[in-house]
């Protein structure tokens, strides 16, 4: 009897031996398969990244998307190639692509260096803002500041296509501060952080007078008026634009006389 | 964003020894916390850390989880270590920390924690800042005044943890070293390792009424909060450190609030600030509307610019930013400058939310 | 001796079982965390496919961003609220955003309906296209019934405003043909499905003289060319804008005259 | 994006019993498909499905993840069930499945099949159609000519099979009903099912080298693949289909290589609506332009616009658009519009890649 007992012991010790054996199998291969998720999440997470503001995604997978506006103060940034569409005429598609990212990816340093933020691209425009996402009393400031470092990165970048034979770019850039709402918008289909208010339309205006007084920065006086005394402007004659009543107060931006 | 992933510098400071600190934190703790060297210069910062405990006297039960979700939110590495070994001490198993934080991202939680991590949220980004409705949605969910404070306080005081571990660039190796010894230790006879991390409430004494230091306004509301005499007495001690000038400290003070739009601290750090013989509101409008100014001296220059990045930032870039700012301070003017900062945020994030309550 | 081995298995036996018992709950936790991470991962590119066009996502998730432009024939449909920013001073931010979504929505749904996507949202402004995506021999004829569909889209929308006691809104539409390069874009802060070419700015110009004609939809002579000859259109006077050489022939739509 | 989270609606088309083309399935296949009963109106398209198998000469070992691949990427998900259908036949569980599901989408497969992946997804999106860097890609991989041709009219098969099962929205239980039972299955006498579906290479005999038919320069530029010759007999058995006219279903082709922007299909397309006594290129134009005309009867008026967007598409928006044109066609005209829209997709697809090698 003892024996039978002892042999139906020993049947059941290998027996659940084998069961917790494949318990293992199978767990390493769950863990694996938790870890290759995990990853995935995560990739998709950096390449969601790219498409919206850290700030925004973290949101968005943090509540979801929700219908909140809030109103700001903002300093919008509207930059564009000067013809720079007649040039992707007579360019290869590859390498557009690559002259117009290496663009983008130069303006977006000099802008988020500046605590900025790409809000979108249009065409090989570029619409940016200051003090929309977060609170930032001294938006004027970083947007001029971020304005100036865009003329640098380009003259840099201009060197580097020069080299390589390619054509150089030349921008304009209109500044324009002002009140407005900071939404994340949109439908279904497209959801975008975005800023409603006159300062987006009047700062694209603003960008379209540097070609006709044939200089790269233009600030209105809403933004001189909160700006460090050390940014040296030039007032240009008050300017009728469409779509605003009376004239434009504009001043180009020569330079910022800091120490070092 | 697996926090382990975020860049992060090594230390902006040298090691030092301060014997007198050490025996201090012993005397506490019952050990030399492993990041005690790099405070070593400014000693307010390592006692103002001890003291801030996880001890609340309302909100004992939400503690582990704000220290970590809002340690998340400002990508703290350092304090993301801490908080992991704060769970192991709780006799967590490493699965059960992971549930919690998977729990905690996904909201997966019961309601209470839900709505006290929003509002730790809310307070610890400050954009926006909490309103009359996210105090309202926890009065209906059985929230007491006194927890709501706690609350307010408590996440203003990870901030603050967060801030100087960032700003800093704490070895994350000295947060995370005791993780794997954690279960083990809680065992052990620690001084009063455990009795203070893992405390009951202890109700600290109330600030005194007469209170006239800085923010006396804010340490007075908070009334007899177990933290809210640890922050009156954390204030008295960095005004009191003789390594920046008070100037100084308050125009640090003065920049933060400006830049969370915190006009109540500003007033206040505006009074200070003429208290020290700064009293033209213009020249004062001057410094902190372009954060230079003539009337600045050189290392002042250096470190308000430097301060205003404190508020909201990445992880490597504000180091790199500190590290830039090393050059110029010695080890002890960026220790009390960073120490400063993260008061300084601690105290403007708390105070928009007490003006509500 | 054969009673300890018995011993001996049966405690083995229980060892095992237990390890075993382990194991289950253990796969139990791994396949439940398995099963959020799936989770996790689905919503998040749910999430993600509201800030991008789905094709664009699907190529980043299975090809990562890579720099790579085409040269398309497209139809560019700008569209503006008039007035909306002078309102968006006077109205409560979630309202606001709230009225802006409805509209956004709606005239979403009239576009992708006919074939368009959203490239981005400027402000209240609506930039689609038609055929940057995948090829489209019939964009011309897509975009305008997209642009009636919006018309009437609105004048649906702007019943249920009156009906809440909000304002009502007034859209200009502008369209314009061309060729251009097609390409995901931008930076490591923010990447961006674009068309680069004269009519994106074209069309904004267009847009830009609904006001002037008092009309709702303008297209030009581009568009047109290869319009079914069903669309009734009514010629306007060629107009100079800024930015463009000579004048542009521009015709107002007044509807589709098709069965049923 | 989950396939099982797709919109999917219920069938367009009412099951019907056509017991010749039963018998003819369990002659081939051994069985009838539980599909079948709604193909039975328009028989040339069932049979097609049987005879497009996947037996490859030359990329059998591609096969089945181009099926899964192209499957999903076309949102079919009647395939999708259909391809764990073909991998459990294949003796594969479950979780092997899931495993190649992952590793095919997560892109972490050895270099040819990658290659073959790429190339065929190019083929079914046709957005950018394959051009000569993919093909070069290919051969520096060591594909054959014979196999890059194989891999192109395997890839547009399974758009073939995409399209019909998607435009016709067939029950995706139809698919999936046999897959738990599959793994018995196999060990089971089944007729040819297994041979067929598993089956070595087969040599089918080549199209005939006077090939006369629609699309001849096609079938015959495909030579001796075992697919051409099923390619050949699909297109005149469509072509003699009486259901819907000869004319229209030239006019479905010309649409859809408009669409594809495929001149040489297009220019082929109009030659046969040239035989059917529409010769003015002004009509044939203003049609393909506009999709409408008056010179078109009215079904073709409600079918060249539906016919357009089943080039690309999501499966309910197509479906409800194939739902609407169902009031006013009868079964058998909805079935014989898709089939041909589904073929004309294969033949524009393929042609496109054809015209590189």
């Amino acid at each position: 009897m003892t024996s039978v007992w002892g042999l139906i012991a020993a049947a059941l010790a290998l027996a659940f031996a084998a069961a917790w054996w494949r318990g293992r199998v199978r767990a390493r291969v769950l863990r694996a398969a938790l870890e290759a998720k995990s990853q995935d999440l995560e990739q998709l997470q950096m390449s969601f990244a790219r498409f919206a503001p850290e700030e925004i995604v973290e949101r968005v997978v943090a509540e979801g998307v929700t219908p909140h506006g809030e109103r700001k103060e903002a300093t919008t940034l509207f930059a564009d190639l000067v013809g720079f569409t007649t040039l992707s005429e007579s360019i290869e598609p590859d390498v557009l692509v690559r002259i117009l990212n290496g663009y983008f990816e130069r303006m977006s340093r000099a802008i988020t260096g500046h605590r900025g933020h790409i809000s979108t691209f249009i065409g090989d425009g570029i619409l940016a803002l200051f003090g929309a996402l977060q609170p930032n009393p001294w938006q004027a400031n970083d947007a001029v500041h971020a304005a100036l470092a865009m003329r640098e990165e380009l003259a840099d970048y201009n060197r580097e296509l020069a080299a390589e034979g390619l054509p150089t770019l030349s921008v304009g850039i209109g500044l324009h501060r002002g009140s407005g709402v900071a939404a994340l918008v949109g439908s279904r289909d497209l959801m975008q952080f975005t800023f409603v208010g006159r300062i987006v339309n009047l700062a694209a205006r603003v960008q379209d007078l540097t070609r006709r007084f044939e200089v790269d920065i233009l600030l209105t006086r809403a933004v001189k008026d909160t700006l460090d005394g050390r940014f040296e402007l030039r007032e240009l004659p008050a300017t009728a634009v469409r779509g605003i009543e009376g004239e434009v107060e504009i001043f180009a931006v020569e330079r910022f006389r800091g120490e070092a | 964003m697996a926090l382990e992933n975020i860049e992060w510098l090594d230390p902006l400071v040298d090691r030092e020894r301060n014997r007198e600190l050490e025996k201090y934190a012993k005397q506490v703790l019952g050990l030399v916390p492993p990041h005690a060297p790099y405070l070593a210069a400014c000693p307010w910062i390592l006692r103002a850390d001890i003291h801030f405990d996880t001890a609340m006297a309302e909100i004992q039960d939400l503690a582990d989880n704000i220290y970590l979700v809002v340690s998340r939110d400002n990508s703290c590495r350092w304090c993301y270590g801490a908080s992991r070994l704060l769970m192991r001490l709780a006799g967590m198993s490493n699965a059960q920390i992971e549930k919690v934080e998977e729990d905690v991202e996904l909201s997966r939680v019961e309601p209470r924690l839900r709505a006290g991590l929003e509002f730790a949220r809310r307070v610890s980004r400050s954009n926006p800042a909490p309103d009359p409705a996210s105090i309202q949605a926890l009065r209906e969910l059985g929230f007491s005044e006194a927890a709501i404070k706690e609350l307010a306080l408590f996440a203003a005081v990870v901030v603050f943890h967060n801030r100087f571990a960032t700003l800093l660039a704490l070895p994350v190796s000295t947060a995370e070293r005791l993780a794997p010894f954690a279960r083990l230790l809680r065992f052990l006879p620690l001084g009063k390792l455990n009795t203070l991390l893992r405390a009951q409430p202890r109700v600290t004494a109330a600030a005194p009424a007469d209170d006239k230091g800085p923010f006396a306004d804010l340490t007075m509301a908070l009334g007899d909060l177990p933290h809210a005499r640890v922050l009156r007495d954390t204030l008295d001690a960095a005004w009191a450190s003789p390594i920046l000038p008070a100037r100084t400290r308050a125009l640090i003070f003065a920049v933060i609030a400006r830049g969370l739009e915190n006009d109540s601290a500003e007033a206040e750090a505006r009074r200070l600030l003429a208290e020290e013989g700064l009293e033209s509101p213009l020249v004062v409008e001057d410094i902190l509307a372009n954060l230079a100014s003539p009337e600045l001296d050189a290392r002042e220059s250096r470190i308000l610019p430097y301060v205003r990045e404190t508020i909201w930032y990445q992880p490597a870039p504000v180091q790199r930013q500190g590290r830039a700012l090393r050059e110029v301070l010695t080890n002890a003017e960026l220790l009390d400058t960073i120490g400063t900062a993260a008061l300084a945020n601690l105290v403007g994030r708390v105070s928009l939310a007490l003006e509500l309550t």
